[in-house]
């Protein structure tokens, strides 16, 4: 039994904090949240792929430190602490993973070495309008090896240089990797939730494309590297809801009000203490999300989910409820509880919402009770 | 049971209802006339709309006529402002000083000072703003620190209020300051009024999380008042503020932000509506929102009979607010991936889900936070007994603060 | 604006309160409880008959108060708060509603005189196995007269006189008056979560009945009574649910714990505050309930689902609540906490659980929203 | 991150397997050899598999071997525990007393005394019972009232214990009696064992509000116990109570009666599972059951490493018996009218739902109530500070009850 962090990974992890505690303090992640112009943390992003924390699961043949999944959630866990404002997530949960996942041997052997030294930035592009999205009824079409639609929003598509694009081809659902630099593909800069992560509108005309995997496959891949990627957002997740209730915990230590400090009353003690079990039970689930994402396991799916909708609502609570023992303080720009309500609502939505992740958990539970 | 007005309410009503139509014309749309709240113009229009009601007895429904009140009873003040609603009239900058401030000088100041203010006000000559609340203070509003100290004839203060609804447009306000430290909290406060153009009074407004400036800090830098600016007793100010506050309660609120009709909308649109949880929930927050609507009308009842409604009112904010955050929360959550974004232009229904995402965190605090509102009615409505003290024999200076 | 009871009513309901506080304590409820064999308290039956409650809002001509449904509602809120250990609603609320709705004028001078008079006991018989019932596929079928099939379970059915029976003729849900004393009717009394209201199971063989209403409008009726009956039953609730709070109140001003008591704890005093809220939510959307009964109104299907939520919700907290302020002392037989928990269960089932209400509820709301 | 043995792991546990195999045919199933529990048969099966468990090192798995433990570490005792529950072998009259009876004897009695007890009770020839709470106690487990009062070499105890497991079956108890009303109440306490077989203890069955009868009251009139029974000093009962408190932590309770698997079998029955809302809900469930399991798992993780585990195993609790109170009353629900049948012929799979309804109250309490935990997290994990106490520093006498 050893179903915690490895003392190398413990290692990795404490070392990604210290760093990210100097080089994104929140003061850094405010430059982002307070210029409309600026979408990310450029040094910060150099940084990180200089400690090569882009390619850590990415194998040595293609650039990486081949690494394991593990050790990449130990770093996400961090970046989540930290709200570290840099386009992480759509390079390396989504994009990497599915070249990982579907790519060919050129797209591989193009692709990852870049993402791995930081060199191209990637986005990954599946909503079209409000509401879920169903590989089912795609407005963006593929003909002849052109891409024509709009996708909306597309997290970080006005900063990356490729997208991976959900697109109907024949009807049928396809993966397709585009060039964001091509002159057929217009951009425009979104106002978001959380304005320390970029959003924008990407319209397509006749913009060429590859395929990534095989034809019709489009949405059977996407579904694939949302699992991936939802194991990794909860660690995110846990990151932000553990630094929630430490900021909660250290101001209800030296607040005071009626002569005593307000962590001494129990309103308060028991809103921490219903913090501290919703953040162990998302953290304990997006330990097996880790444990099967490392071992590529078939309880993935299930894995995945669970990770997922209890590391979104771990977030929600902590994030809620430190602004809410803050009192007039929290709800203060200036005080930067707001800055984890806006990033646990990012997180929840990027990958889909927690009722997509609800129905695809039930429906892997009805699979394995039919079985 | 019925809610049916009296012969005389309805006669009330139909007077009223006759005269709005005959007045209200040009103050019918408070947005639709191009205005925006807070500006000169929209001002303007507020205060020509008050001065016509106080000629005319609608002002101050409640206050006696010598003082150029309406003469009338809180259920008339209730079915004129239902009536005034009903219209689409709907300023907001004379309420704390008509509701809470005005009624603190009348009951504390000497006779002059009140012939000189409340005419003003109940006018809308001149707006008046309440400051009470401090940083340190939070929950704690009798934990003053904004510090006063007898010169002569005259106080000299020093000291921050926060969180002041109107301090940008106001004219006056009333002020709660701590005079002395050396005996307990709630017994060395007094209260002022002060004029807030005085140069020694500075308005900050406050750069609030969900990005928005509704309120403002307050800093005092060696302002001189008079000792007859004086309302009460020194000492008493405690005594006074818990006056201010009780007027507060009778303050009827209506919730704002998308209810439930709003996520319906969302949820037709989303192709949300046929989802069985969703329908679980909808059920649930219509339930609460009916409640409360109908638990005013409960209120309004005991007006009617000439009661005055308790701290039973609290329960308005905990169960709104409470439902404001969640039910955003489902809406954005119900737009997906696309819930993030906050552009009035792109989002649904105008982004009325993300704004008051962004809102409820302050709702739930503003005016009372949830806990302290649950304490509230523990202590007030069932009974029960306070929290262990240990802050009220101790001298204010003495009291345990970490700092 | 009289959104509350009047002055008149206000005495009835004192009185009431009074009389059953003398005539139904939980000594008497116990009886039944304890005694497997006694299904209802004869004694407080006769004893509500002789007040003319059973008749309260039975008109005149037939032998009733002719008073208004308000008053059945604050006579029920009273009934609610002592558990009083009687067929009322299966005899009030189901049986006479449903006679004054849609009985025949042979039908109400027959019954509703011996209703109010408290001479006959009834039920009413729309379940036949697990999950809410539907009009549309009935096991109880009629032909040429006769009802043949089993319902499970009927409140009251051990003890009433007639049935009013949901069952198929020709394809058709139909309402039929059934005499239960023939020998066509087996009974079977079955143990319930509260044993202070029985159960039974129903079986019918060629048992001769009696159209109620129209030919294949059973359904359409039974909703309707439904409809009314949710608003009494809410009153019910409402007395419950008070009486919960009061007795949490009163164990937390007298038990201590590390030397205070128990009712200066913030835990307690805010479970406490959120029971009052519920409670306060309960009792206004039932008064609104008890207007629309009241005079017919169009609301009454809104009214009535949301009466019955919220008096279901409000039952439910305050009993598991009061019970857990109790702590230990609250899981003993012998305290009656679990009295009050076992009622709110029977109560938020006997007209079909929330999932049922809140379906009904959100359905009018689309009428509503579509007109 | 793997859920993998250690090679010594895994060595323990073939070899567990293997005499589990070998051994436990006829313990095999509980239920299924068809003697009830509590029953003179089911006891002796019981007491002979225990005594079997001694002979071969596997009764107590971590005391040292000089008495007659297996000299194993606790993770090794979870290894066993885990294999003896995969064949279906769960005896449960041992857990209290050698788990938190008789480590206490070990720690604060004589070398005769443990001499005589330690092994008896490890070959299931002898059991024991905790005598800690009382009825005015409650949470307050340090409020005891039971009276000791010395004389000569005897102590005479009066008073009355309550919820206490197997009392009806046990052979001794360790007991928690105030010895001195004078000082402060965690200073007037003393700790004994007694024979429960002493006609002045008198073992009452407590009828619950769920029907059953699990636990006891146990009275006691003029008992009389030698000094030499006491363990640890006079005074110290407090202390020593805490080290067999600290036993109960370490151990690792599964939840019992329906899972997500049960209801969504019932879901199937009932046409429920296609119900969004219930899907929903299913989800939130299964996420924090499996949470829960998981972090037993990070628990184990922390024992394989010789970690001790610390307080936040309380959030088992917490978690369990909500989760049990609102999954058995949504499947109630779900039922629909047939929900209040309770009788297991009736019901459907055999009123699993009905049965655990009415049960979860009682979970909620016993062994710490919900606030309880929720102090114990807040203070013991987070670091926050104690609630305001007013019964620390007085006579035990005088702290206020309201009796």
């Amino acid at each position: 039994m050893n179903f915690d962090y490895s003392d190398d990974q413990k290692f990795l992890k404490d070392e990604a904090r210290k760093f990210l505690e100097a080089r994104s303090p929140t003061s850094a992640v405010r430059v982002v949240l307070n210029d409309a112009d600026i979408s990310y943390d450029k040094a910060l992003w150099k940084a990180v792929a200089e400690q090569g924390w882009l390619g850590a699961a990415i194998p040595e043949e293609h650039g990486g430190l081949g690494l394991g999944h593990v050790e990449l959630c130990a770093i996400a866990e961090e970046l989540g602490r930290s709200l570290a404002p840099i386009p992480f997530a759509s390079t390396v949960y989504f994009v990497a993973e599915a070249i990982m996942l579907a790519g060919n041997d050129e797209q591989k052997s193009y692709l990852l070495p870049k993402i791995a030294a930081g060199e191209i930035i990637g986005c990954y592009a599946t909503s079209e309008g409000p509401g879920a999205v169903d590989g089912g009824s795609l407005n963006c079409t593929v003909s002849g090896g052109k891409l024509n639609g709009v996708k909306i929003p597309v997290t970080d598509g006005d900063i990356a240089d490729v997208a991976l694009v959900l697109a109907s081809e024949g009807g049928r659902p396809g993966l397709f990797l585009v060039d964001l630099n091509d002159a057929s593909v217009t951009r425009e800069t979104l106002k978001s939730l959380d304005p320390t992560r970029s959003v924008a509108k990407l319209t397509f005309k006749d913009a060429p494309v590859k395929a990534v995997g095989a034809a019709g496959e489009g949405w059977t891949i996407t579904e694939q590297v949302f699992d991936r990627a939802a194991v990794l957002l909860a660690f995110e997740q846990v990151g932000g809801a553990g630094k929630c209730l430490e900021m909660a915990k250290e101001y209800a230590l030296e607040r005071y009000a009626f002569g005593r400090v307000i962590g001494s009353y129990q309103a308060i003690k028991h809103k921490l203490a219903d913090m501290y079990v919703k953040n162990e039970v998302a953290r304990s689930n997006a330990y097996y999300g880790a444990w099967a994402l490392n071992t590529n396991a078939a309880e993935l799916p299930a894995a995945a989910a669970a990770a997922r909708i209890a590391g979104s609502e771990a977030y929600w609570f902590a994030s809620k409820e430190n602004i809410q023992t803050h009192g007039g303080m929290g709800f203060t720009w200036e005080v930067d509880c707001h800055l984890y309500y806006r990033r646990s609502r990012q997180l929840a939505l990027v990958a889909g919402g927690p009722k997509v992740w609800k129905e695809r958990l039930v429906s892997q539970l009805e699979r394995r009770n039919a079985a | 049971m019925d809610f049916n007005d009296s012969p005389e309410e309805a006669a009330y009503r139909e007077k009223a209802r006759k005269w709005l139509e005959e007045n209200a014309a040009e103050h019918k749309s408070t947005s639709a006339n191009g205005r925006r709240p807070n500006s000169p113009e929209h001002m303007a229009l507020a205060k020509q709309w008050q001065a016509k009601k106080a000629e005319n007895g609608y002002a101050c429904i409640t206050w006696p006529k010598e003082w150029g009140g309406g003469g009338g009873t809180p259920i008339q003040s209730v079915i004129f402002g239902q009536e005034e609603g009903k219209v689409g009239v709907n300023y907001g900058y004379f309420t704390i000083g008509l509701g809470m401030c005005v009624p603190t000088v009348m009951a504390f100041a000497d006779a002059e000072t009140k012939t000189r203010f409340v005419g003003p006000a109940m006018r809308g000559e001149e707006i008046w703003c309440q400051l009470f609340s401090e940083p340190a203070g939070g929950s704690d509003v009798a934990a003053s620190r904004t510090r006063a100290v007898k010169d002569g004839d005259e106080w000299v203060i020093n000291g921050q209020k926060v969180w002041t609804t109107g301090a940008q447009y106001s004219d006056y306000g009333i002020l709660l300051v701590r005079t002395d430290p050396d005996v307990p909290k709630h017994k060395g406060m007094t209260m002022f009024w002060i004029d807030m153009h005085d140069p020694a009074v500075e308005v900050r407004p406050i750069h609030q999380a969900s990005g928005g400036s509704e309120f403002n800090e307050v800093y005092f830098t060696d302002l001189r008042v008079k000792d007859s600016q004086r309302l009460g007793n020194v000492g008493d100010g405690w005594k006074v503020a818990l006056v201010t506050l009780m007027n507060e309660r009778l303050a009827v609120g209506g919730s704002s932000g998308p209810d439930y009709k709003t996520i319906m909308e969302l949820a037709r649109q989303t192709d949300g509506i046929k989802d069985g949880a969703f329908r679980d929930k909808l059920a649930d927050w219509y339930v609460a929102a009916e409640g409360l609507k109908l638990t005013r009308f409960r209120t309004m009842t005991a007006l009617s009979k000439g009661q005055t409604p308790g701290p039973e009112s609290s329960i308005g904010k905990i169960i709104a607010a409470n439902q404001m955050q969640e039910m955003s929360n489902y809406g954005v959550e119900m737009e997906d991936q696309y819930g993030v974004l906050v552009d009035p232009a792109e989002a649904p229904l105008q982004a009325a889900f993300q704004q008051s995402l962004l809102w409820a965190p302050g709702l739930r605090i503003a005016g009372g936070t949830d806990e302290i509102l649950k304490n509230i009615i523990a202590e007030r409505v069932l009974g029960l007994p306070g929290d262990v003290r240990v802050d009220k024999d101790v001298a204010f200076k003495d009291v345990p603060t970490g700092r």
